[in-house]
């Protein structure tokens, strides 16, 4: 019986103190035909060596590929302190502090995560954390229809240069609301929003602006204009950000003449690892004006009987378990123990280790899209400037190409094909990190040679043996 | 002390960050950052120090009892964690292809029919990224099914007065109305409410069986028959699955959906707040509702099935396919447990409950529902305490905090006075539970002879009460840079 | 600076606080002649991703091969808790606790240790770790000296059978004082000490007699027979065993009348890894009366100045912090984390648990010994009983099997060819633990079968491309 | 609680042993157990709660500052401890053949390098498992060498009085005789003295320089002239090694022969007492004599060099090739650090010490060396405070703990009274060197007004002083079974 400590004897005992003759005896409530007992189909338990074999196994077979993959979700280097701390018995295992003076840990590191993250986004707020960074999108557009009391429109206007994923996510989230995503379109030249397709809804009523930066083609975004364009038009503003990249970049607070009033984004770039996609964590910062319209946990810094520093849960009445059905989001259990982890890592790196990250990664991105255009026939599909991601255009497709550099174990990036047709079958979407060594962007280069030449010499059957 | 107190400007002790970092050459300079952000400049010690002590302040599973009703506080076994983490799926891409993916993909695929079978439903999604995203996903289901029929009138959801607060949000979140059905005193629904609630107007009920108070709900199949009767659908709250693992499936009763929460039945760590993750299973009718993405097979290999896959889905919760991390240590719990194990979880959970609830009666305690039988967890209510003595839930709350124990849920559900909800799981030893028994008699013989004492507890951890309202009074949510001087 | 948290305003302020100019003035009192600073052949430092880029790599270089060695050291399962909580910072980085009172931690596991160590030996009472198993014994030799009262001798009997870096290491360690190892032989057929040649040695003196169980070779001694002619003849008896095969086999301390004076051996199958040869631990358990000859800290439980039960360094009197020249041991740090591991370890396995993990051993030796019988040309070299090892004879030299099994990631075991001429040059050791799936064995199998075949056909050219 | 009193008979609620493991049907039963030895049976939560709970109740460096003199308590980085354990690693049998091993051989031949480099010595060797181990081999390396020039009447060690017990122990071992040389007031070698104990018995001197005395001995260059002028060899005590890294070589000084502690200057971790490592390195002269085994390469790939390669060497310390894994440690560590990281090591842990001496003086305690700079750690004598407060270095020792740091070493080295041992170490923040000074002050304040509270201290600890002298009369050592009732 793993994991439970009942001896025969013990439970004999219990059994007895409890006045029945069975374990059965206490499921006597259920209705007798709906009774079951029969999983077999999950087989017998293994004890740890053969689960251990088993994911080893697993883990074997997805191998360690060279990746430059980045679409949402970014290869960073998290120090080794990182989840040495955060897999600690008190925080894993310990649950929403709801009681605040047995929680003092957990309750303090968020106080200061909240406090980070405010700097990070030079905001004035934040709350303790949402699931992801699209949900947490869905979220701030929700917020932002609660909030925006110059409008009582339920639209808002979304760049399609945002992450399909993300705008979908929203989509599913915010539908039955009756709340509508309006598409704006990109400049083809730049990959940046276009603003006079912006320009056109001048004057339109609308909840909410948002602005990712950079974005989903790793394109910076004129955030600026965009965010005074919103104010102008009586719409809130709402920054999408990698928050990494926030340590180099113009941070959302400060975007315009006034800063946007929601901040959201996906921490995952903060020390959670990329991990098949989850669990990473979302953030949610906004003006302190609209605190009371924010979803999630908040922390509040206060004082014991004593008067002693302490931390506790605060602005609970805005939360489900209190409202209920008028609560500002139905979200309850967050991504704690990614806050834990983001919390140490941002205390590792400093402002000044996640802007050297962060500049790294975007050197190494030049690099690469250098060593592959010196290939001779790709190149880069936008102008805008570029954080360290961009889009390439390839003389084939990138569906093509991408087969044959996993089959050499390098994962070149991100076929656009599926979501944005309009670029053809040839655009990928190329990520590098500070991960990444030149000795990783010469393999790419050398690999993605041989596609092309293969690809010349019409000789797509002798490209398995590579190597 | 904060950790941007231990901050000194110019500090950089670590070795986590490249020497030489190359330039942002390519970057227009309106698009980048003034001034660097205040964030702490603490060497690697200084930063392992102060959250290794920070650590040390909470209460956890690893260190005391915690029995918090709803909650499921179980050992988190620590081969989850460390196998979760194995080097190859830890780094494994999202977006990685399927040639790089059959591992993760088969531990996916195998925990979809792991939770078909626990639960008897038809289809499993393992999307929801937590127990209240699962709510959503499961409502939102219920509605796109209406609407694919063209029955779009239905604008109610019936909830139960005692269901999680998270019930009705989901509900609207949806769209919408939620109405309240009433409890009746032995803690089941109130029927006649229910037949007077139903109609056209109802899309559906959500339910959690056992519920909120500590008892299962008797008469479901006949709330099943009404509610389908009324056309509407039946939304199964996993929350409580711990109950009845391997003894009765939500498939069985009737219900349409469910989510799971992992984090309390399959034991995946409450993290100081999640991450959950919680998987929705429907019945065949609502099977092409199925938020995307889900993993098939073809005998040959794994692969994804997305939204082109799948036109009628209510779509995409989340950016990638889920807590991917959390899944796998859901699935290898379950590995570890296999048929037999997983059964004995609800059989132990419930011989605990049952056993500290029969204790504390003797005791003298007040149980809120004398008739019935606890499931995995049982009510009391501390209202002759709470009349007789002065001192109440709360109180009695903080003073077990005190002896070593993480409290019960107090006030939780709202319609019992001074209540305190007790969930004891299986991997608790009845020393455990006799100790907090103990402790109970304990605080209420302090409470006879001075019940002031027992008010003014915790006295013995890193800090006293605190003032709640003067923290939502006077809001101090972050660390302000002139406090540094 | 990594790990140097000073900045440069406080080095400026610190040394003027010094009243130095310069961090050079803190070492003017070295002459200037013996002064280098020139370390540059160690190159630049660097920062963890690359550090960790680096070891992944060594790592992935020695590759995860199937293992079939024991020879000392042993595959086991070790649950993930245990190195999880072992690393624990408070574990981790703790000293030797001379502070009683800030070290109950470490202190409470290491008499928790003590207790299950003497229980696990049937001995009276145990040190809180030596060095490794091979040292172990040493110092075991050399306490029996100082403490056989019947005996001036500084001779010692050490069978052969005894695993031969173990002698190697006593002979170093002892050799300087004077003291002398004679070996005992063992027998052709059965690989047990041979009782006749001990036997020659009757009435002889000598301060001890070391009895191995299991031996090198796997086998079971007679060890009831060799403790009783050491007790008979005046020589303290000294056990070296295998701590998890005591879960199972007789322990020292129930050998023949009286049990063994001193019990030592390597703590490595209590939930050290394999990890190259170390840190392991050594173990040491003797009679009541023998322990203040023992060697390395103990622990003592006691009360504080309020009676509340705490734990302490105790018999400090024997240690060479206090007695220097006079001391049983130089001895000073030990193996406390790997202590820590085990404790944990036999806490979570329990004594139902180590058996498991021994039967299962034992029977999954037979499967192998079983399966490669069945190829026809291998036989056990030795009749007598086993644990979770043998010694097989194949057709052909072990070390050209082991060179080709190796080629396929199949490390098949240990060569006798050296330590054991006489055993000619087929000899191979083998072992199997609970680690080895069905599986596993079934790969040796078809692996040693092609070895076997390829011999026949004389093909040692074609090896290389099995698999 | 003592983990033996959670158990209870029967209980298995681990997942860590086969279901099904077998018999034992082929040993025959003479050679069996009996009976099971009475080792806890407990669950995997109950094993994980007790030993996270002990755990807390140690002092640590990732909890404390730990100023404890001569044992170079700094941060053990966590990339050392992760990267160790990585699984190609930490998996791989010591006796794998050489086509398995070029990875992790590597690491030990580059490792074997870099300390030649930071000592200066021309060859060194792995295999020692602690520091002790390793002067022992270093005297037995002397032993073997004046025996191979068939040198064989030298039977002294010589040892100053200030120097660490274990090294006239490891002279003992060795066969010798370990005579003391006094030290002057100032700290260094009494010369005269040494001079008379010279002579054709000397087989050699073990130094520690700096000495543990906290002072560098400024006469070794002629030290070594005499000492090799009476045929005797210079053993270094590596203890101190912190101090000097990139600053002065004991190659230099003239030492042949030396033994490092990597869980000090190399920071692999002190585990709680140990796995320590303590490699050693020699002069061309000690060369042949090197424990096996050592790692050579040539060229293509990294072998080893064993017994039948090595003819002289003093053989083997241990069952395979010393600590392994702490050695892995230390070479990250190493190649973290760099040349530039690893010569600030010994500036800014003297710039520490140093400052703290200063201001320790200046609050008016008393230097035992006043005239001389400190190195990595000084001694302060409390002396005149105990004279006249009546308060000794041992209540100061434990009243520092109430206030949350370690105590420094006490009354060692033996020769300064009232003795404080106090090694601060370079990853220590200024911060925590004053609060340190502070609390001193503090509690000289508190003698002042109430000695026989500084006395009683600690108070707030698990426990409050141990009866040592019970301890020692009374031995308790073990957990009795009958306790268990």
């Amino acid at each position: 019986m793993p994991f439970i400590p009942h001896t025969e004897d013990e439970t004999r005992e219990m059994l007895d103190a409890i006045g029945v003759s069975g374990i059965d005896d206490l499921f006597d409530e259920i209705p007798d035909n709906l009774r079951c007992g029969d999983l077999s189909a999950l087989g017998p338990g293994l004890w740890e060596q053969e689960i251990s074999q088993l994911m080893q196994e697993k883990a074997r077979s997805d191998g360690q590929p060279l990746c430059f993959i980045g679409a949402g979700a970014y290869d960073h280097h998290i120090p080794s302190a990182v989840w040495q701390l955060a897999t600690r018995g008190e925080f894993y295992t310990a649950y929403t502090p709801y009681q605040a003076e047995a929680s003092q840990g957990t309750l303090q590191l968020l106080y200061e995560y909240q406090s980070m993250m405010t700097e990070l986004m030079a905001m004035e707020v934040s709350n303790a954390s949402l699931y992801d960074g699209a949900s947490a999108l869905a979220e701030a557009v929700l917020m932002a229809v609660r909030a925006n009391r110059k409008s009582k429109s339920r639209r808002i206007l979304m760049p399609r240069s945002l992450h399909p994923h993300y705008r979908a996510t929203v989509h599913t989230l915010v539908k039955n609301q009756g709340i509508e995503l309006l598409e704006v379109a990109y400049e083809a030249t730049t990959g940046q929003t276009d603003l006079d397709d912006l320009a056109r809804h001048q004057g339109e009523d609308f909840a909410a602006l948002v602005i990712p930066q950079p974005n989903f083609f790793g394109v910076l975004e004129p955030v600026d204009e965009m965010t005074d364009f919103a104010r102008a038009n009586g719409m809130l503003a709402i920054g999408l950000v990698n928050p990494l990249a926030m340590a180099v970049l113009q941070p959302p607070g400060e975007w315009g003449v006034k800063g946007v009033d929601i901040a959201c984004g996906d921490g995952q770039p903060l020390g959670a690892p990329l991990s098949s996609g989850g669990p990473y964590f979302g953030f949610m910062c906004c003006t302190r004006k609209l605190v009371r319209q924010m979803p999630g946990r908040i922390i509040g810094r206060t004082v014991d009987l004593e008067g002693r520093v302490g931390f506790t849960l605060t602005l609970q009445a805005r939360e489900q378990h209190i409202r209920r059905s008028k609560a500002t989001s139905n979200i309850c259990t967050n991504q704690g123990l990614m806050v834990t982890a983001a919390t140490i890592h941002m205390s590792l790196l400093g402002a000044e280790g996640l802007a050297r990250a962060g500049t790294k990664s975007h050197a190494n991105l030049n690099l690469l899209v250098e060593k592959l255009t010196s290939l001779g026939e790709i190149e880069p599909a936008f102008s805008g400037p570029v954080f360290h991601e961009t889009v390439l255009r390839l003389p084939l497709e990138a569906r093509r190409a991408l087969r044959t550099l996993a089959a050499h174990n390098v994962l070149g990036g991100y076929d656009l094909a599926r979501h944005y047709p309009e670029l053809g079958d040839n655009a990928l979407l190329v990520c590098a990190t500070e991960n990444r060594s030149e000795g990783d962007m010469e393999k790419y280069r050398l690999k993605m040679q041989q596609v092309l030449a293969s690809r010349k010499q019409g000789a797509c059957a002798t490209m398995a043996k590579f190597d | 002390m904060l950790i941007f107190e231990h901050s000194k400007s110019g500090r950089r002790a670590q070795a986590q960050a490249p020497a030489s970092a190359g330039s942002l050459s390519g970057i227009p300079r309106q698009f980048l950052r003034k001034h660097q952000p205040r964030l702490p400049e603490v060497s690697e010690m200084q930063a392992v120090r102060h959250y290794t002590r920070l650590s040390q302040k909470n209460f956890s599973i690893d260190t005391q009892f915690y029995p918090l009703g709803s909650c499921t506080m179980k050992y988190n076994p620590r081969a989850c964690n460390s196998l979760a983490m194995l080097p190859g799926l830890v780094n494994r891409h999202p977006l990685a292809p399927d040639t790089h993916s059959q591992g993760f993909m088969s531990a996916m695929y195998e925990l979809q029919e792991i939770l078909k079978e626990v639960t008897g439903m038809s289809a499993v999604s393992l999307a929801p990224m937590a127990g209240a995203q699962g709510e959503f996903a499961g409502i939102a289901m219920i509605r796109a099914y209406h609407d694919a029929r063209g029955d779009t009138e239905r604008s109610e959801i019936l909830v139960p007065d005692a269901a999680h607060g998270t019930n009705p949000a989901s509900a609207v979140m949806c769209g919408y109305q939620a109405r309240e059905i009433p409890t009746r005193d032995d803690g089941d629904v109130d029927m006649d409410a229910l037949k007077a609630a139903l109609g056209p107007q109802t899309a559906g009920i959500m339910l959690t069986n056992p519920s909120t108070l500590g008892v299962f709900e008797r008469r479901i199949e006949e709330i099943a028959q009404w509610v389908h009767e009324a056309g509407g659908l039946l939304y199964y709250d996993g929350a409580n699955l711990n109950a009845i693992l391997g003894r009765v499936r939500p498939g069985d009763m009737g219900f349409d959906v469910i989510h799971m929460n992992l984090h309390k039945t399959f034991s995946t760590p409450h993290g100081g707040g999640g991450p959950g993750a919680g998987p929705v299973g429907v019945s065949q009718r609502l099977q092409p509702f199925l938020p995307v993405p889900l993993v098939t097979t073809d005998g040959d290999g794994y692969q994804w099935l997305e939204e082109q896959d799948r036109p009628q889905s209510i779509g995409r919760l989340c950016a990638f396919a889920g807590n991917a991390g959390i899944l796998l240590r859901a699935y290898i719990y379950a590995k570890m447990l296999g048929d037999e194990g997983m059964r004995r979880v609800a059989d132990y959970s419930t011989l605990n409950a049952n056993y500290m609830l029969k204790k504390l009666r003797e005791a003298g305690f007040d149980a809120a529902y004398p008739e019935r039988r606890a499931t995995h967890e049982f009510i009391i209510t501390l209202k002759k305490e709470a009349k007789e003595l002065g001192v109440n839930a709360m109180d009695f709350a903080k003073r077990l905090l005190d002896y070593g124990m993480h409290a019960p849920t107090t006030y939780f559900p709202l319609l019992v006075p001074e209540c305190f909800l007790i969930e004891p799981t299986e991997t608790e030893a009845r020393e455990s539970l006799d100790a907090f028994i103990e402790a109970m008699v304990k605080i209420r013989k302090e409470a006879e002879t001075d019940a002031e004492q027992v008010k003014g507890a915790p006295y013995n951890l890193p800090v006293r009460r605190l003032d709640d309202v003067k923290a939502a009074r006077e809001l101090d949510l972050r660390w302000q840079p002139d406090e540094a001087s």
